[in-house]
């Protein structure tokens, strides 16, 4: 999956362009409360300016009118309209399929199938299209905010508290979300992903995560997995098959599939890659990871292939 | 204009101004506590009980607050009364509307 | 009003809405229609056509070698900056010209035109800098710079953008 | 009389009233820092305002510099942080309400024709606990403390464990300090509008801006006690480590959420509502004809201070609150317009009347009715919670917020700096500098913040220092900075004219815009005590109603209390609704008192910074001992004073009518509003975390009984003592209130507070009653002295009648608690 990163893409992360229910159903609410926003805006400019050329006193209606009865007029027809949108959108599908995604301190962890196989992934989230799915979303730390504009509105993450949203993507395609909540010094930097694939393609996916990571063939694959072993990554990182248990850091089993390296803000290759794995604090300050800028060159290099070769 | 301006004429007027928004305010803290009370885990009361509880608090807030509504002169006063207690109206009717269109805590 | 006061009003309505239309437009557009930038390119480029072909009078005036032999063959800057974004150099060197690429783990390459070597390995030529993106570890064992995979279309255009750092142009 | 220089004189001296003028003298030089008339301390707080609302703007400009292209390295992560963080808090906290509570303290006295604010001590006291607040929370930047967890410092980020530094202490301490001047000033200014009226204006002839700020006043002593409780609770969580927000304690992060947003949206209210007001003055001065439908006025005024404290969850729309609940207050978001709508429209039928005179200040006006109007509108629109799904913290709701506090707020502000500047300086202020401001700050302000509704809807979240290139806001941000210079370089405009006018301005003639209300009888720069003598008023402009007012010289208009034969600053008191004259009210003369009071409250805030814990309450116990020098002073309850036309007066009347029964009322609305906060936190946490209820062990219910009979016996013997003053009475009073906090620790002492939250909040409760039973009982001993030394005689019991009340609603919030404290265990809710 790891074609083009949606960085650099235009219109990847706006609630203009819908690609899923509730952003659709949002934005007919949007622009409808646009428009008569715009409306009752020039009325109300064009009495200002009446009022302005006017010399006699003006009527008591004229009160009535502007301060009371079109005002409760607009806001009743806003309310209905409002309640509807959100009781078709904020429904829970209980037998909707089901992702768990917590927010950490700028990543997040995604497991697929949490009541069952809890297939972990990170940072990037494939959904079937046309199928609800219920996200789950909870935090670790502090509170984040989980926000794909283009799919459907904001539900915070807080910790101690389950929040659930169904959410129904309508168009194939890669979608960029942001955290929403202020959430400490690299917030602008956790970005993610949502990759919205047909529903047999999500399952060659899904049955594709489960099995363990890719094995290391050629020597210096083999040489960036003993580096990986030894330099202590397994103490925050788990791959599945090589080193497990470990939860503190994203899982990598299938870091070399995504699209974006991280949380959603440097393509992944390589050269990302080897430069996050030697420099962490200074593209992300504040990240819980240290930079690992003892390892020798050769090093270096092994481990960045190994890991961009997990496909 | 008012030609007796002592105490005895304007407390009234007065009252009739804060009765309405102080009985917004009770109606809407009583809403906000049985709505919390029905949707929180505790759940102490079921979601029908606490809507009837509302509907039946909405009706004793907008009899309260509309009580003297038609009366009194065109002094200004007594439009600042007769304007609280519109306004306060359409705000209760405004704050029990969403018990009356969500059919649960949702 | 007086027709001079009613003109005047008209112009200046017609111009600040003509002025505010295009600013608009500019501003909702995407990156690539960039009307303004393309016809600021333009100008620039024919103007240096022009200005070029007046100073490099094709009898008198002798090429300067020293810039001469820093040119890369079909090699387009342009490209070579997007390049250098996508194959994620930002991460380890400092690049001008090239959005967030602040890493601190390799040298800068500001004015990397006016080095004598690359790497202490090999000299500062284009051909040498081109065969040294293409495969880094091939020319020194111990560096920590990744064999990224680079093609040799796409280490020229990089080189010809890494060439436009520093005191040549 | 002094001839007319070129210089503006403040008013004139009469040489027939030796002793009145001494009275009123503010001391020259240095010393005037002592003094605390209304009209000094008035000026300081608007000057003080404006130096933080500077220092506020110039932060905004970092924030939008750095915004300027994607990937900027103008400030780094942490810097932007800080930077913008800090913005907000000056803006909100620091420069909006008490630039607003200066012209309020400044303009009210005048307006309504008393001579000095009710209770100047207290106003410079709370203008000296600004000033403090403020210089300790800028302080911050010194140590690289700077907070920087948003100006809301939402929980679990802002608690020890991820905000490590002195810097959220640095904003909870700094900012409640600084608060105590707005909640003072809200008391005093309750006090002063319903106490201190000329004879004649009763409630329905007050000036519309009396309407404003009294509602004002109301909001900011319900709307501020959340704040306060939410900042008291987070500085014992980060200082103590009680765990008042942590989930697995059974805390709750959005118990911070809603406490803070319980003040949050009363408090951008709070700031609209006085600009509103002054907009409601200026607007009939230049159409020349009253505000049309001052009765609509005032009903949309009490309305929106009511429903105001219904919306604030319109914050918390997207934390996941259950749907009926969003509804509920979606409704009451879009409800809150029908109040604004029907102020909007007095406005603009008050325009209909006549064709308005374009000066300056109207401009600002009209340009108060584009944006503001404009920003309500996008308001309502975010009222909708699917909307608000996806606008909620993107750029939409900062276009949002700036549209109606830059419109609502900072546009009506300057027009009353260009219309009420004569009063302070004597000098009008330039029209063309200011035709300049006006334009550059609406087009500047419009490039900035219209297109940011697009760049919200376009996705871009708030607060982040950096965005990546490409993805659709680049220009739209480039574009947006380009636009916050020009609103800057307006803004620079306006504060040279403000500094320059006062040695390049045309002097002011009287009455310079033909005003209706009262400020303006006298020639600019009043005399210090606004009125030699106060005049019988008939209307609500009493200078286009009363021609003979203008007509002769204002020191010669036939008035009350014209003369201070004993050398006393005194002014009217009235009847709360009536206005008729009711006693005369003795106020202080200049003193060093407050001040150094307040020093020491801010001492001991930086002490409590700094961990010196002693140092803290060794402090505190100084600040007790300087409120006790402070009202250490002979009562004149029983004197008498000729007030000419009005008669004898009695002096200080011990009675529910009196300023200082009133001015209790408000104080006890305040400490009322911080229980409800704990009462909320209490019921909060217990409703939402059921398994936590009585995990730290149950009270004694021996205990509570006792300290519930104690409350009753004090309250008993209170009221007793209205009628005869024995010092038997107080000494008893004294008693039972340490009895009843004796029994109220003990009860506690089962429950360990580091347990749960609920035990927590339940000792902060207790600790808050334990508090009144302190005042009550810090408040008899106080009398026991004054009776023993003489200074209070045998009628005069003000502080017996002021104290009953006091002590009924401490013995009901001693119920509560008790209720509080017993029924987990009583089984009456499981």
């Amino acid at each position: 999956m790891s074609e083009q990163s949606t960085l650099g893409q235009f219109d990847s992360q706006t609630s203009l362009i819908p690609a899923g229910t509730g952003a659709e159903g949002t934005l007919v609410l949007t622009i409808t409360m646009s428009v008569a926003a715009t409306l009752i805006f020039l009325a109300v400019m064009a009495a200002v300016w009446l009022a302005w050329r006017r010399e006699r006193p003006g009527h008591i209606w004229w009160l009535w009118a502007g301060g009371f009865i079109l005002p409760v007029i607009a806001l009743v027809a806003l309310m209905v309209g409002s309640t509807f949108t959100l009781a078709s959108i904020a429904r829970v599908d209980r037998d909707a399929l089901v992702i768990e995604v917590t927010g950490h301190q700028y990543w997040w962890d995604v497991v697929y199938d949490p009541d069952g196989r809890a297939l972990r992934d990170a940072n990037e989230i494939i959904v079937p299209v046309d199928t609800p799915v219920t996200f789950r979303l909870k935090s670790e730390d502090v509170i984040h905010s989980f926000w794909v504009p283009s799919i459907s509105g904001k539900i915070d993450m807080i910790p101690g508290r389950v929040n659930e949203l169904t959410v129904e993507a309508s168009r194939k395609g890669r979608f960029r979300g942001q955290c929403a909540e202020f959430c400490g010094l690299s917030h602008p930097l956790m970005a993610f992903e949502v990759v919205v694939l047909e529903k047999d393609e999500f399952d060659s996916f899904t049955a594709g995560l489960s099995d363990e990571a890719r094995d290391a063939d050629t020597l210096q694959l083999k040489q960036g997995r003993d580096v990986f072993l030894n330099e202590g990554c397994t103490a925050c990182h788990a791959i599945r098959g090589v080193a497990e248990g470990a939860r503190v850091g994203p899982d990598l089993t299938r870091v070399g599939a995504r699209a974006a390296l991280g949380a959603g803000m440097w393509r992944m290759n390589v050269g990302n890659l080897a430069g996050w794995i030697a420099d962490v604090q200074d593209m992300k300050p504040g990240a819980n990871m240290p930079s690992y800028n003892h390892l020798s060159g050769p090093d270096l290099r092994a481990v960045a292939h190994y890991l961009s070769s997990l496909k | 204009m008012i030609e007796k301006t002592d105490a005895e004429e304007l407390e009234p007027l007065l009252w009739g101004i804060a009765r309405p928004a102080l009985t917004w305010a009770l109606h809407f803290i009583f809403v906000y506590a049985a709505l919390s009370a029905t949707c929180a885990e505790r759940a102490v009361v079921s979601y029908t009980t606490a809507a009837i509880a509302i509907g039946v608090a909405t009706v004793v807030a907008l009899v309260v607050a509309g009580w003297r509504l038609f009366r009194g002169n065109r002094t200004e006063f007594h439009i600042a009364a007769r304007w609280t207690t519109v306004i306060s109206l359409v705000a209760i009717v405004f704050s029990a509307s969403p018990v009356l269109l969500a059919p649960a805590c949702g | 009003m007086s027709p001079a006061r009613i003109i005047r009003i008209a112009l200046t309505s017609v111009l600040t809405a003509a002025v505010l239309g295009v600013v608009t437009l500019w501003a909702l557009a995407a990156p690539a229609f960039d009307p303004v930038g393309a016809a600021l390119a333009w100008s620039k480029q024919r103007g240096e056509a022009l200005v070029g072909w007046y100073a490099s009078d094709p009898v008198a005036a002798t090429p300067q070698w020293q810039s001469m032999h820093m040119r890369v063959a079909g090699g387009d800057p342009a490209r070579g900056r997007q390049l250098i974004n996508e194959y994620g150099c930002g991460a380890c060197h400092v690049v001008p010209g090239v959005p967030g690429a602040r890493g601190t783990v390799g040298p800068s390459l500001t004015s990397l035109a006016d080095r004598a070597y690359i790497a202490g390995v090999l000299t500062n030529a284009p051909g040498d800098l081109t065969r040294w993106l293409i495969n880094p570890p091939y020319f020194s064992q111990d560096t920590a710079m990744p064999d990224l995979g680079v093609t040799e279309a796409d280490a020229k255009d990089m080189v010809a953008y890494l060439y436009t750092l520093g005191g040549f142009e | 009389m002094t001839e007319t220089s070129n210089k503006p004189v403040q008013g004139p001296v009469l040489d027939s009233l030796p002793t009145y003028e001494k009275a009123w003298a503010t001391p020259p030089g240095w010393r005037k820092l002592s003094s605390v008339s209304h009209r000094v301390v008035g000026q300081r707080f608007i000057v003080t305002g404006l130096i933080f609302f500077l220092i506020a703007g110039m932060l905004a400009i970092l924030v939008r510099t750095q915004l300027i292209v994607p990937e900027n390295t103008f400030l780094d992560a942490e810097t932007y942080n800080q930077v913008f963080t800090m913005h907000g808090t000056l803006m909100m906290f620091l420069f909006a309400i008490p630039i607003l509570e200066g012209f309020g303290v400044y303009l009210l006295p005048l307006m309504l024709g008393a001579r000095d604010l009710i209770f100047p001590r207290l106003g410079a006291f709370g203008y000296w606990c600004y000033l403090f607040g403020g210089l300790i929370v800028l302080a911050s930047f010194l140590f690289d403390a700077a907070p920087d967890g948003g100006w809301f410092m939402y929980t679990p980020l802002s608690t020890k464990e991820y905000t490590p530094g002195l810097s959220a202490d640095f904003w909870l301490i700094g900012i409640t300090f600084a608060e105590i001047a707005s909640v003072t000033a809200a008391v005093e200014i309750i006090a002063a509008i319903l106490c201190t009226r000329a004879p004649g204006m009763s409630l329905a002839k007050m000036p519309i801006f009396g309407w404003y700020m009294l509602v004002t006043a109301f909001m900011i002593a319900v709307g501020f006690p959340p704040l306060i409780i939410g900042s008291i609770l987070l500085e014992i969580e980060r200082v103590l480590g009680l765990p008042f927000f942590d989930p697995a304690m059974g805390g709750d992060p959005l118990l911070w959420q809603h406490l803070f947003w319980l003040f949050g949206h009363p408090e951008v209210y709070i700031i609209f509502l006085p600009a509103a007001g002054m907009v409601a003055t200026m607007l009939p001065t230049f159409v020349g004809k009253p505000l049309f439908g001052y009765g609509f006025a005032v009903a949309a005024v009490v309305t929106m201070g009511f429903i105001s404290f219904g919306l604030w969850a319109h914050h918390m729309f997207s934390t996941g609150l259950p749907t009926v609940t969003l509804s509920l207050f979606s409704a009451a978001s879009t409800v809150v317009t029908i109040p604004t709508g029907v102020q909007i429209f007095c406005f603009i039928l008050t325009m209909a009347q006549a064709r308005p005179r374009l000066t300056v200040p109207m401009l600002f006006i009209l340009g108060f009715l584009f944006i503001f109007v404009l920003g309500g509108l996008t308001g309502v629109m975010l009222a909708s919670v699917p909307f608000n799904w996806q606008a909620h913290d993107s750029y939409f709701v900062v276009a949002h917020l700036h549209y109606v506090l830059i419109g609502g707020m900072v546009f009506p502000l300057i027009g009353a700096f260009y219309y009420w500047t004569p009063h302070f300086t004597g000098r009008m202020m330039s029209e063309r500098l200011g035709k300049w401001a006006f334009w550059l700050m609406f087009i500047g302000f419009h490039v900035t913040f219209f297109l940011m509704h697009i760049t919200g809807l376009r996705g871009m979240p708030r607060r982040i220092a950096t965005y990546p290139e490409g993805i659709g806001w680049d220009r739209l941000n480039m574009l947006s900075s380009i636009g916050s210079y020009i609103l800057a370089a307006g803004v620079l405009i306006f504060v040279w004219d403000f500094i320059a006018h006062r040695w390049r301005g045309p002097l002011a003639p009287r009455d310079p815009w033909k005003a209706g209300t009262l400020e303006w009888l006298y020639a600019p720069i009043a005399p210090g005590h606004n009125f030699h003598a106060i005049p019988r008023v008939h209307s609500r402009e009493p200078l286009w109603d009363q021609p003979e007012l203008l007509e002769n010289e204002a020191h010669e208009i036939e008035g009350m209390l014209r003369d201070a034969p004993h050398g006393r600053r005194e002014t009217v008191g009235c009847h709360p609704v009536s206005g008729e004259p009711l006693q005369i009210v003795r106020l202080p003369h200049p003193t060093w008192v407050p001040m150094i009071t307040a020093f020491f409250v801010a001492v001991s805030a930086v002490a409590l910074l700094a961990s010196f814990y002693y140092v803290a309450a060794a402090a505190l116990g100084a600040t007790l001992i300087g409120f006790a020098v402070w009202a250490w002073e002979k009562s004149e309850t029983g004197q008498t004073v000729d007030t000419g036309p009005e008669g004898i007066l009695p002096v200080d009347i011990a009675s529910r009518l009196g300023h200082t029964y009133i001015a209790v009322i408000g104080t006890l609305l305040i400490m009322v509003a911080l229980f409800a906060s704990i009462l909320f936190g209490v019921l909060y946490l217990w409703n939402v975390q059921p398994d936590f209820t009585r995990r730290a062990g149950d009270p004694d219910l021996l205990w509570i009984v006792l300290a519930v009979v104690a409350g009753a016996a004090l309250t008993a013997m209170a009221y007793l003592a209205r009628r005869n003053g024995y010092v038997l009475y107080d000494i008893v009073i004294a008693v039972l209130a340490g009895g009843a906090c004796w029994a109220l620790y003990q009860a506690l002492r089962p429950v360990t507070p580091d347990q749960t939250a609920l035990a927590a909040t339940l000792w902060v409760m207790a600790g808050f009653v334990a508090v009144q039973l302190f005042v009550l009982g810090y408040w008899s001993v106080f009398n026991v002295l004054r009776k023993v030394f003489g200074l209070a005689g045998k009628g005069q019991r003000i502080p017996e009648v002021n104290r009953a009340p006091y002590a009924l609603v401490t013995f009901l919030m001693l119920v509560a608690a008790a209720v509080m404290l017993g029924a987990p265990q009583l089984g009456v809710f499981a």
